[in-house]
């Protein structure tokens, strides 16, 4: 390893916090696959262990300036060499504290949500798989790293996804999720590609430093275009969003950790890594900005309609993704990674929080939840407000700090149209928000009576308690971490070396932002949770709008009848009647003619003698004239 | 003659030839006496080539091992062996094949004897064939490895066997019949002399209208072994009905030579033939890519999906060819190793399931993850590979061929590179119809793979992720050879 | 007196039909003491040809030369005869009292065949060539039992009649054109009338009589009913000895045909032609014996290819392959010999379950049609490609595809017959074959020659580029 | 003396053209033999008309050496219709055709 510039008691941590899970999955899946209790130790340990050196780093390097960078060279070529390493910089810490920490406390909380699975060693090594290709895809020195972690952690999902791989539905999910992400990559790794050939290597660094400039602006717009791709589908931002809410099929601890909190952030943790990059083709970031918001928008009002409990949290999480979308590519680099930080710390949370009910309840469904004594789970219940409340920025909880950042951003720019999207998406999530959080809290009458049964079956998995603390701890972490967005902001600006001012000369924004979200909170309280509220959402009142986002605005469908008639139908079975009929039939043709020939030629010789002889004379004759010829 | 140190590649052959005389020799009843021979000397072999591979000096590159006589004066034929950066993974691939084949089909009962005979014969020509530098021999070799097929898939084969052995031994023969006359014309072309590969390589021996078109026909000829598209059609059938451990051979190894032999024979021989070429063979190349795929996606035979996967997996392999850059050539030469274990790997987990469940339709299957995890999870282990994970061995060499690809060929390059998804797309597509769901009712009394005929399939698996995480093991070996034959190029 | 030492292989052989003779006026001799008599003859002819190899010298009035190039011929021929009278053990097929008489023919036969090989003179050639075909065309009809055999016969006889018609017409054109009636005059003679019609389609005519003899098209037509209907030992016969005979008088006149551009295309024609015809028809047969036939008609064809070289090296391709073609052809009809021991013919659906019955033999048989069909590690795949390697130095790569491609349309029915053989399993189980030691030391001797041969061809290519130089001097 | 080698040589190949028009279109064993037998003779002619043109003997053997084996060829031929006639009582080599 070539070290460039620091002591190794950095690399020894970086190493341990990116190594480790990996030993964890291969002794797991090798060794310990019929013993669930050592497996699930050996993981813990391992991220546990991760998560201290990820701890220790951070606080190492608090505040440094130049980033500090290991590389071995994996694999030399021609034009190519592959090099592996560790780039640690105030972005790449943060996002693995973040990771490591979730990972682990989603770990914690497994314990309890997972006891008694028949594939509890399983579950185990493929969340250390997770946990090692999140890690060093978050530390990865060069895209192609970067890119390779990326389709593991993508490999991690669908594995974890179809886990209950007996479900159809879970394997069908898994495959889709899979698939769709591979749309993504495959324009992610032409990106990749195309820079290679214009730049020579995929260095990140070199990307966001003066030699992105030798670049044409052409090479540049169509490179990070390509790259956005692979965010569009590792995001699930439109139009590849649909395959996360299918994504909840997997167990919910496994939606809290890589469909919501850490995975499906990567896509904009790579934007943010390459922030100076793309900020480089305004027409790139134009277009980020475009799906940013689109996404925004129309996965809240997918979740508006929503009853199953983790579809509305996989739908926020798209309309959140692309709101820190939105703030990078408003050009704000602070707000998006904060908002990262935030979301990832109170959307793990609200999964935790419904895994505890969807595990006592045997229901996703908000209502039958709440009808069956949702609200009696009291920390769980707590918990769920707490990051509810969060999620719709409300002060004093992180997710008003963050969102503030970026809805600054957005009007720091000249379209007052971006900030007008950002505040409508605000007041929508706050509204599909507590519309759950009511529902659950004030069920509609009629019947809360199944409760006890459940409950006691709840105790009976004995989980209850380990599954508690991370959720404490998880939302003691949602409330505090607002306040330490000035240091943040200042850690992460660190390398830039200028403090960018923040949006506070937007003094309206704050109470226009408020003010929405409690006119939202009001609406979803007059609607579902009043007295005797009817429990119907105005969008259900307008059915063809009803139909609209409860059919995920017809995407689905659209790509299904790609697929269907297209791929499968169209060009599928064109290759394959052409394959079978058109290639192999002139084989087989040539076959068949050569046989008949053959039959042919076999009878001539059957013919009387002197026919024959008439053969002899005439091919005689034919020779001796063809001298003459 | 010329011998530096122990024969380790006329070793090998000798091994090869020594087990099958032996076979020959065991008495017919005794069926288990015949397997441990075959494992003892397939296991020698795999030794051998081992060694062979940890013995060869990267830092001096070129060609190693040379052992060379004088067979034929009079027409320049020679017993020439070595084996230089391209060869030398395909040795080891070989080794593995070989030896983890004969593990396979342990559980064997139907004419072993016969079966193990014709076994090693088709080895031992593919091991003569990577490691042979003679044009007669490279010849003898191809032959030798193609005729043994046809009792092997007619008798022990499967579905259609007798219509998949004639069709796959005609339409492979009908490439040795482009092969030999291109063989012979290069000869005659250069004096007549020799068919020493290392004396002709000498350039400035053919003139450009010669190598163009000795170079079509070599390509075609071997190409047809390689499953090029439009030639590929003998090969999933070819793969469907034949036997386990043929299969394995058939896709892990003789495809491989059919590239090796574009590679040894038609791109060392005629390179401004190849140049010319070279757009031709990449537009196939593309065409199979995402052809085979497709085809691949409306398939309901598990080994019919895998046979058209090796068609668009070879495609990267021309691709990778057809590049004329290092990158293009160690990625193809590494796919070529990857693809090979893979398919065994794949093959070796059907074969299991087939033995258990008598089918190999993805609609009667389904579930088979609860009943039979391990042999699921070699197979969904495969799969995997082939879909192009990193960090298994297969994503390496697509990298590689990708990079290089994209670099001559941009259009080219990005069908190449879409036909990810399909592959993604048919891939899972299979293991969720046959792996995942609800189990079948039919097959829940079936066990799982026992240890002992999980080590086959185990050194496969391990094989797989061993290259996959440090494919430098592989690539510094091929490396010495590609950059070399790069800049020899004119 | 020591020229006559040179004709002493001849002698043994003349010297054995008279005796042969003899015994077929003695009614009451035991056949198996008429055919150890033979055998002990045929291989005292071949120790005799392997010990005048390196003889040299003219016989007869410069009409009869001895070199190197005719006594490797006669080794063969002697060889051949040995072979067949190695399968005569039991020869069912023909009459037991007719063995004399049978033993007779095929001697007189050969003797013709090496008379043939030595010949130099026109008037010679056509004696020696008919003196051969009589004794086939009355080997054909002594089968026993089979009515049709007769016919076949006398079918046989009208098509070798005319041919030898047709030749002689050559020959008088011939020597119309040039006056020279030795070969080494014609070879002086030959070269400056490469225009004249008279001589060219004179030599043409004549070259008919030898194509009959080789089963080239379209004088081939003969050999599908005569295979098929003559007894198996004396099918074999014709298929490997009576070709070499015609393989050497041919590449004899060839070498002083002058080489003129019409010649070389004729040839080229009727070697696609041959080769083409043989495999199609091929395909569609059922009775092993005549799927030999057309078989034989294409090899005919890959023999013509090394011929019509002209070179050298094509001849000595073609010696090679003579070789070739008789160890892989005499190992077919062992096998055939010993499946059909009754003497009846068989259908290649007949060798069901061969490889149960004998896996010698069932080996024998996969590694002979292999080789037949030259795919490597075997002798005839090293014919083949000394064959393909001098055409390819004439200049004619597009005849060597067509070729290639023909291989590739033999493999489906040589395939046929190794599925028959391996594949099939038999409706009834068949008791196991009885195979002698003898033969099954002979077998296994054989398929080591098959594929050291094809392996390592240096010693055997050795000679046979003497003897094409001896040919050529 | 007085006549050229070609007219000759014409008149050979008519005999010979003669000859095979009989083997080919008389529908009788024997008398195909017969077209066989004027063939040779044409062969005959011709090499009268050549040894006369080179006035050598060479020419005058052959054609006695065709006198003989004709004369052998005839024999045996006839020695087989004999037997096939008495065997079916046909001449027609329609009636032999019965191999495929």
């Amino acid at each position: 390893m070539i070290a460039v510039g620091s002591t190794d008691t950095t690399l020894l941590a970086a190493i341990a916090a990116t190594k480790l899970p990996f030993v964890a999955f291969a002794v797991i899946l090798l060794l310990t696959r019929r013993r669930p209790r050592l497996s699930a130790g050996l993981s813990l340990t391992a991220i546990a262990v991760s998560l201290a050196s990820a701890g220790f780093l951070l606080v190492k390097h608090w505040g440094i300036a130049r980033p500090i960078e290991y590389a071995a060279l994996w694999l030399a070529g021609g034009d190519v060499s592959v090099r592996v390493g560790i780039l640690i910089d105030p972005l790449s810490l943060i996002m693995l504290a973040v990771v490591a920490a979730i990972c682990l406390l989603v770990q914690v909380y497994s314990l309890g949500y997972m006891a008694g699975d028949p594939g509890f060693s399983r579950y185990y090594a493929f969340m250390s798989l997770f946990a090692w290709a999140m890690t060093n895809l978050t530390l990865a020195p060069t895209l192609l790293q970067l890119y390779i972690f990326w389709e593991l952690v993508g490999l991690a999902s669908y594995l974890l996804i179809g886990f209950w791989y007996e479900k159809f539905s879970a394997s069908e999910a898994g495959k889709k999720a899979f698939v769709m992400t591979r749309c993504g990559d495959v324009a992610f790794f032409l990106g990749l590609l195309l820079i290679l050939v214009h730049l020579g290597n995929l260095d990140i660094r070199e990307l966001n430093g003066a030699a992105a400039g030798r670049l044409s602006p052409t090479v540049v717009t169509a490179g990070a275009l390509l790259i956005f791709g692979g965010i569009i589908g590792k995001s699930a931002q439109f139009p590849l969003l649909t395959w996360l809410p299918d994504a909840m099929e997997g167990p919910t601890p496994v939606s809290a950790l890589l469909h919501s909190a850490t995975m499906v952030a990567a896509g904009v943790y790579l934007f943010a890594r390459l922030f100076p990059f793309f900020s480089l083709s305004p027409t790139a970031l134009g277009v980020c900005l475009a799906v940013g918001t689109v996404s925004m928008l129309i996965a809240s009002t997918m979740a508006m309609v929503s009853r199953d409990i983790k579809q509305v949290w996989a739908y926020s999480t798209i309309s959140q993704l692309g709101l820190m979308i939105m703030g990078l590519a408003a050009g704000n680099y602070v707000a998006g990674v904060f908002h990262l930080t935030t979301h990832a710390a109170f959307k793990a949370l609200l999964f935790l929080c419904s895994g505890v009910f969807i595990h006592a309840f045997h229901s996703n469904d908000m209502v039958v939840i709440g009808r069956q004594g949702g609200r009696r789970l009291r920390v769980p219940m707590a918990c769920l407000v707490i990051a509810a409340a969060a999620l719709s920025g409300i002060p004093p909880f992180s997710g008003y700090f963050s969102k503030e950042r970026i809805l600054g951003a957005l009007a720091d720019l000249p379209n007052p149209l971006w900030v007008a999207a950002g505040l409508l998406g605000a007041f929508l999530t706050t509204y599909y928000t507590f519309r759950l959080i009511f529902i659950i809290l004030f069920p509609a009458p009629g019947g809360e009576d199944t409760a006890q049964s459940h409950g006691s079956e709840h105790g009976h998995h004995g989980g209850y308690a380990v599954m508690a603390w991370p959720l404490v701890i998880l939302a003691a972490v949602s409330v505090a971490l607002g306040f330490g967005e000035k240091a943040v902001a200042q850690f992460l600006l660190n390398p830039f070396g200028s403090v960018t001012p923040a949006a506070a000369h937007h003094a309206w924004l704050p109470y226009a932002a408020l003010g929405l979200s409690a006119a939202a909170m009001l609406l979803a309280w007059f609607e579902f949770g009043r007295r005797g509220a009817g429990q119907i959402g105005f969008v259900e009142r307008v059915a063809p709008l009803h139909a609209l986002f409860g059919e995920r605005w017809y995407i689905d469908r659209a790509y299904r009848w790609l697929l269907d008639q297209v791929v499968y139908r169209l060009f599928s079975r064109l290759c394959a009647r052409n394959d079978q009929k058109i290639i192999d039939g002139a084989v087989d043709g040539l076959g068949r003619v050569i046989a008949a020939g053959g039959g042919r030629m076999s009878i001539l010789h059957t013919g009387m003698v002197q026919y024959r002889l008439i053969v002899v004379f005439v091919s005689i004759a034919l020779m001796a004239i063809y001298f003459f010829i | 003659m010329e011998f530096t140190g122990f024969p380790y590649l006329t070793a090998i052959l000798l091994s090869c030839v020594t087990g099958l005389l032996v076979i020959l020799f065991v008495p017919d009843e005794n069926r288990s006496a015949v397997k441990w021979v075959s494992a003892v000397f397939s296991g020698l072999t795999l030794a051998l080539s081992i060694a062979v591979f940890l013995l060869y000096d990267t830092a001096r590159g070129g060609l190693q091992f040379v052992e060379r006589a004088a067979w034929v004066p009079s027409l320049g034929i020679h017993y020439l062996n070595a084996v230089d950066g391209f060869s030398l993974p395909m040795v080891l691939l070989t080794g593995i094949v070989f030896f983890t084949g004969v593990l396979t089909m342990w559980e064997l009962d139907h004419r072993v004897k016969e079966f193990y005979a014709f076994y090693f014969l088709l080895v031992t020509g593919v091991f003569g064939l990577f490691m042979s530098l003679d044009l007669f021999f490279i010849f003898i070799w191809y032959d030798v490895s193609l005729f043994p097929m046809y009792p092997l898939i007619a008798i022990w084969g499967s579905t259609r066997k007798e219509y998949g052995a004639m069709k796959l031994t005609l339409y492979l023969l009908a490439g040795s019949a482009l092969i030999l006359p291109a063989i012979i014309f290069l000869h005659v072309q250069a004096g007549g002399t020799t068919y020493d590969i290392t004396a002709l390589m000498q350039p400035g021996t053919f003139s450009a209208a010669d190598q163009k078109l000795a170079f079509l026909l070599l390509y075609i000829g071997f190409g047809i072994l390689a499953a090029v598209w439009p030639f590929h059609t003998w090969s999933p059938v070819g793969h469907v009905a034949a036997p386990t451990a043929v299969s394995m051979v058939h896709a892990g190894v003789l495809m491989k030579i059919g590239a090796f032999g574009v590679l040894r024979v038609g791109m060392s021989l005629c390179p401004e033939g190849w140049q010319f070429w070279a757009p031709l063979m990449a537009t196939v190349a593309v065409i199979g890519i995402v052809y085979g795929a497709l085809v691949a996606l409306s398939q309901t035979d598990l080994k019919f999906v895998v046979g058209y996967s090796s068609v668009s997996h070879m495609g990267i392999v021309g691709l990778g060819l057809s590049t004329l850059t290092v990158d293009g050539l160690n990625g193809a030469v590494f796919q070529m190793f990857a693809h090979g274990i893979m398919t065994a790997l794949f093959f070796s987990a059907i074969g299991y399931i087939y033995e258990r469940t008598h089918t190999k339709m993805i609609p009667e299957l389904g579930g088979l993850s609860r009943i039979m995890p391990v042999a699921s999870g070699y197979f969904i282990l495969a799969a995997l590979t082939a879909v192009g994970v990193p960090c298994l061995a297969s994503f390496w060499g697509e990298l590689m061929v990708f990079i290089a690809a994209f670099r001559v060929y941009p259009i080219g390059g990005v069908f190449a590179v879409g036909g990810l998804v399909l592959s993604a797309l048919f891939m899972l597509r299979v293991v969720q119809r046959a792996f995942y769901g609800p189990p079948n009712d039919k097959f829940v009394h079936l066990t799982d793979v026992s240890f002992r005929l999980g080590i086959p399939r185990m050194i496969l698996a391990a094989v797989i992720v061993l290259f996959g995480l440090l494919p430098s093991i592989l690539f510094d070996v091929i490396d010495t050879a590609s950059v070399a034959f790069i800049k020899g190029l004119p | 007196m020591t020229a006559w030492a040179l004709f002493v292989p001849e002698l043994s052989l003349f010297g054995a039909a008279l005796l042969f003779l003899a015994l077929a006026l003695v009614r009451t001799i035991r056949p198996r003491v008429v055919f150890l008599a033979a055998l002990a003859a045929a291989a005292l002819a071949i120790v005799l040809g392997l010990a005048s190899l390196s003889a040299e010298g003219m016989l007869f009035g410069q009409s009869y030369r001895i070199d190197l190039f005719s006594q490797v011929f006669k080794v063969l021929l002697t060889l051949g005869l040995f072979l067949v009278t190695c399968i005569c053990g039991d020869v069912s097929g023909v009459d037991r009292r007719r063995h004399a008489e049978f033993y007779l023919l095929l001697f007189t036969c050969t003797l013709a065949m090496m008379l043939l090989s030595s010949a130099v003179h026109l008037l010679s050639i056509y004696v020696a060539l008919e003196l051969s075909s009589y004794s086939l065309y009355v080997l054909v009809s002594l089968r026993r039992t089979h009515e049709l055999a007769v016919a076949a016969a006398l079918k046989f006889f009208i098509v070798g009649i005319v041919s030898s018609a047709v030749m002689l017409f050559g020959l008088a054109l011939l020597y119309g054109g040039t006056g020279a009636v030795y070969l080494d005059e014609l070879a002086r003679a030959l070269p400056p009338a490469v225009d004249q019609p008279l001589v060219q389609v004179g030599l043409l005519l004549t070259l008919c009589g030898f194509f009959f003899k080789l089963a080239v098209f379209p004088f081939h037509i003969w050999a599908p009913d005569t295979y098929q209907s003559a007894a198996h030992q004396v099918t074999a016969y014709i298929a490997t000895a009576s070709k070499i005979g015609a393989i050497a008088i041919l590449m004899r006149m060839a070498n002083v045909s002058g080489g003129s551009p019409y010649l070389v295309q004729v040839l080229v024609g009727l070697a696609v032609l041959s080769m083409t015809v043989g495999n199609l028809a091929a395909i569609a047969q059922k009775d092993l014996k005549r799927l030999f036939a057309y078989s034989s008609i294409a090899q005919a064809g890959y023999v013509l290819i090394g011929i019509l070289s002209l070179t050298p090296e094509g001849y000595a391709a073609s010696i090679f392959y003579s070789l070739a073609l008789l160890v892989m052809k005499f190992l077919c009809f062992l096998v055939l010999v010993v499946v059909a021991a009754d003497g009846a013919d068989i259908d290649v659906a007949h060798l069901a379950g061969l490889h149960r019955r004998s896996p010698l033999l069932a080996m024998a048989l996969m590694m002979s049609v292999f080789s037949l069909a030259g795919i490597p590690p075997t002798i005839g795949f090293t014919g083949k490609f000394l064959i393909f390697n001098a055409a390819i130095e004439r200049g004619l790569l597009p005849l060597v595809l067509i070729a290639m491609a023909n291989v590739v349309v033999s493999l489906y029915y040589y395939l046929m017959v190794v599925r028959a053989a391996y594949l099939i399993e038999p409706a009834a189980e068949l008791p196991k074959l009885q195979v002698s030691p003898v033969m099954k030391l002979l077998t296994g001797a054989l398929v080591a020659v098959m594929v050291l041969c094809g392996i390592y061809p240096t010693l055997i290519l050795d000679l046979s580029s003497a003897a094409a130089a001896a040919l050529v001097k | 003396m007085g006549i050229p080698f070609g007219y000759v040589l014409a008149l050979a190949g008519i005999v010979v053209v003669l000859g095979m028009i009989c083997a080919t279109t008389r529908r009788n064993l024997i008398m195909i033999l017969l077209g066989v037998e004027v063939m040779l003779n044409g062969a005959a002619i011709a090499f009268i008309a050549a040894a006369l043109r080179w006035q050598q003997l060479e020419g005058q053997a052959f054609v006695l050496f065709i006198i003989a084996i004709a004369a052998a060829e005839v024999s045996l031929g006839l020695a087989l219709i004999v037997y096939l006639y008495h065997r079916t009582g046909s001449l027609n080599p329609e009636d032999y055709q019965v191999l495929k």
